[in-house]
């Protein structure tokens, strides 16, 4: 299943619950105002890099450019994908929940 | 009906419905109960799943006449006609917010947050609004 | 792979319409088939033909359009969402049509995979 | 006391319109004047003569028209966020008006109060 | 200054941030799916509870009633009011601030 | 411009702008931003507040070209020209995110929760979307 956030995790608690339902095969992609949740040293960044232990995380890079953050704010182990790459992983999973 | 005929007959998916906002502030929750309810005439295996604010879409004390809206609650009782009998509430949602199955209108199966995780990631098709 | 998608919100106000055109877009680049893109709740907007944004900005409701004329793809606005909303035949944009939600299930049903966009 | 009313979002999807639409209603019966509603972002779609809800549902569309009749309240549509909307005088609903953002800061002006009601 | 709260705390960190700001001559107004902050025994009724020592906080029943929230489940000391009791706080505070 | 005449001469109010969203992921900055301008052809006493996610409309380095939009951060440099200068961002709010005011695109006042909350009790008119 992949799953999609696509809100600020200093605004919402969906990040924080789409986390906590990642069953085997699971993989993350943050998008729209999703992709704060990937920023390194803040509290969203660290429940990021726990889940990394467990499951890949995807980011979408044009969202990242839209919000100005560059690839070295980004968690370590979190990969930045465009919009092929989202299909691809749409493609490559048996199912997408979408985290609204 | 005859949305259920033609191209689709014989398939049958695993369709999830998963309700996480609060009924009367937005519409999403009465929106979703519309797909809900069409989905039944498809034949498919369909699942409802209530967590976080979504759990408060099955109190059975709404009474939303003092802000000029129609109470949609009575529709989940209607589920059950339709053959919809499988509606997983999170525990842990509940406890949260101090709600008790008990203020349920309809009867659901309250699971852990782990075997929510379970349940969605054995569908075909996830819904949500 | 037939991809069915879902667009929860409307034009401008939020970005969902925009990333499930860009999505869409892609998909078709990448040789997916986009089996139909269902408009509900706010998501009815985007079909709109009155909509008049400023001409430096993008034209999502156009651009749409013409995603269902180049590539084919089935537009459709749920009728009952639409209605509430004030979108009906007379100003819906061309490519678009107007029908039920058992257009929603039906693409969960024969497409492989259902994505959705919204709040 | 003049109150002046900001609503952002439209109708059925938010509450903002109906608890705007109450508070209105209850600022009137208790003496005070309403000194504009005025319709902001999603809000511009209060302003569609489009919508048709089911019967047995709320009017909100008509309600602020008949307020408008009835209490001679001024009901402004930002033309900026109508454009993006697809909201024109061909499809607005009697009682509101188009007009600039200049309408809304007057409003604060004018007001002795200013409530917003929002996503 | 009357603040109003639209949002679920169990949502959203509004109702948390709003509390976050208060000064003197605050109130403080749940509306919409904000009144289901002021429900007693969980996390956002605690944060209700401390703010009632410095700041009156009131809650529209209306809200309440849609929801199903009856009045023993608010927190102590938090004032239902309907629509005309609503108009009467703006009235009696000199601005409003919706935090939205 | 004549939106400033009539009957608003000689009044000036104490007016707030508060952002708290975040640019792109929705269309409440940019409006809220069409507000500020047309509010300065009135004379007020203008502020504007930004915090929570609405400290992320400043930074400069903002390129929507990827995703279709327009990058509208260079607005806020405008400001400037319109008399428009009280620009207040929360701290805590920066830390939070791991936001550095470097990283703006206009030069802010950086100021404490408290103060902040001391900011929006003085003003006349609070404008939130």
């Amino acid at each position: 299943m992949l799953h999609t956030v696509n809100k600020s995790p200093f605004a919402s608690s969906t990040l924080t619950q789409c986390l906590n339902h990642l069953a085997a095969g699971a993989a993350v992609l943050l998008i729209e105002d999703g992709v704060y949740g990937a920023t390194a040293g803040t509290g969203a960044g660290a429940q990021i890099a726990s889940c990394l232990k467990r499951f890949p995380v995807y980011v979408l890079g044009p969202d990242l450019e839209a919000r100005g953050i560059s690839s070295n704010q980004v968690v370590e182990g979190v990969v930045t994908v465009d919009y092929t790459g989202f299909v691809k992983l749409v493609v490559e999973h048996d199912a997408v929940q979408s985290w609204l | 009906m005859s949305e259920g005929d033609g191209e689709t007959t014989g398939v049958v998916k695993k369709f999830l419905f998963v309700n996480r906002k609060a009924p009367y502030g937005t519409i999403y929750a009465l929106e979703a109960l519309e797909v809900v309810l069409i989905s039944a005439a498809f034949d498919q295996d369909v699942s409802l799943a209530f967590l976080d604010d979504g759990v408060y879409q099955l109190v059975s004390a709404n009474n939303p006449a003092g802000i000029g809206m129609k109470n949609f609650s009575h529709t989940y009782r209607a589920l059950d006609d339709y053959d919809i009998t499988k509606l997983y509430v999170e525990r842990e949602s509940l406890t949260e917010r101090g709600v008790s199955e008990d203020a349920f209108i309809v009867p659901v199966t309250v699971v852990s947050r782990a075997e929510m995780g379970h349940i969605m990631a054995a569908q075909d098709v996830v819904l949500s609004f | 792979m037939k991809i069915g998608i879902l667009v929860n919100e409307g034009p401008y106000t939020h970005q969902a319409s925009d990333s499930a055109y860009q999505f869409a877009v892609a998909a078709l680049k990448g040789g997916q088939s986009v089996h139909r893109v269902f408009f509900y709740h706010d998501g009815v907007y985007n079909g709109s033909s009155l909509t008049d944004p400023p001409r430096d900005d993008r034209q999502i409701v156009d651009r749409w359009s013409k995603l269902a004329t180049e590539h084919k793809i089935d537009l459709v606005v749920c009728v009952a969402a639409a209605l509430r909303r004030g979108i009906r035949e007379q100003n819906l944009a061309p490519g678009f049509r107007i029908s039920g939600l058992g257009q929603l299930v039906e693409s969960g049903i024969q497409a492989d995979r259902l994505v959705v966009f919204g709040d």
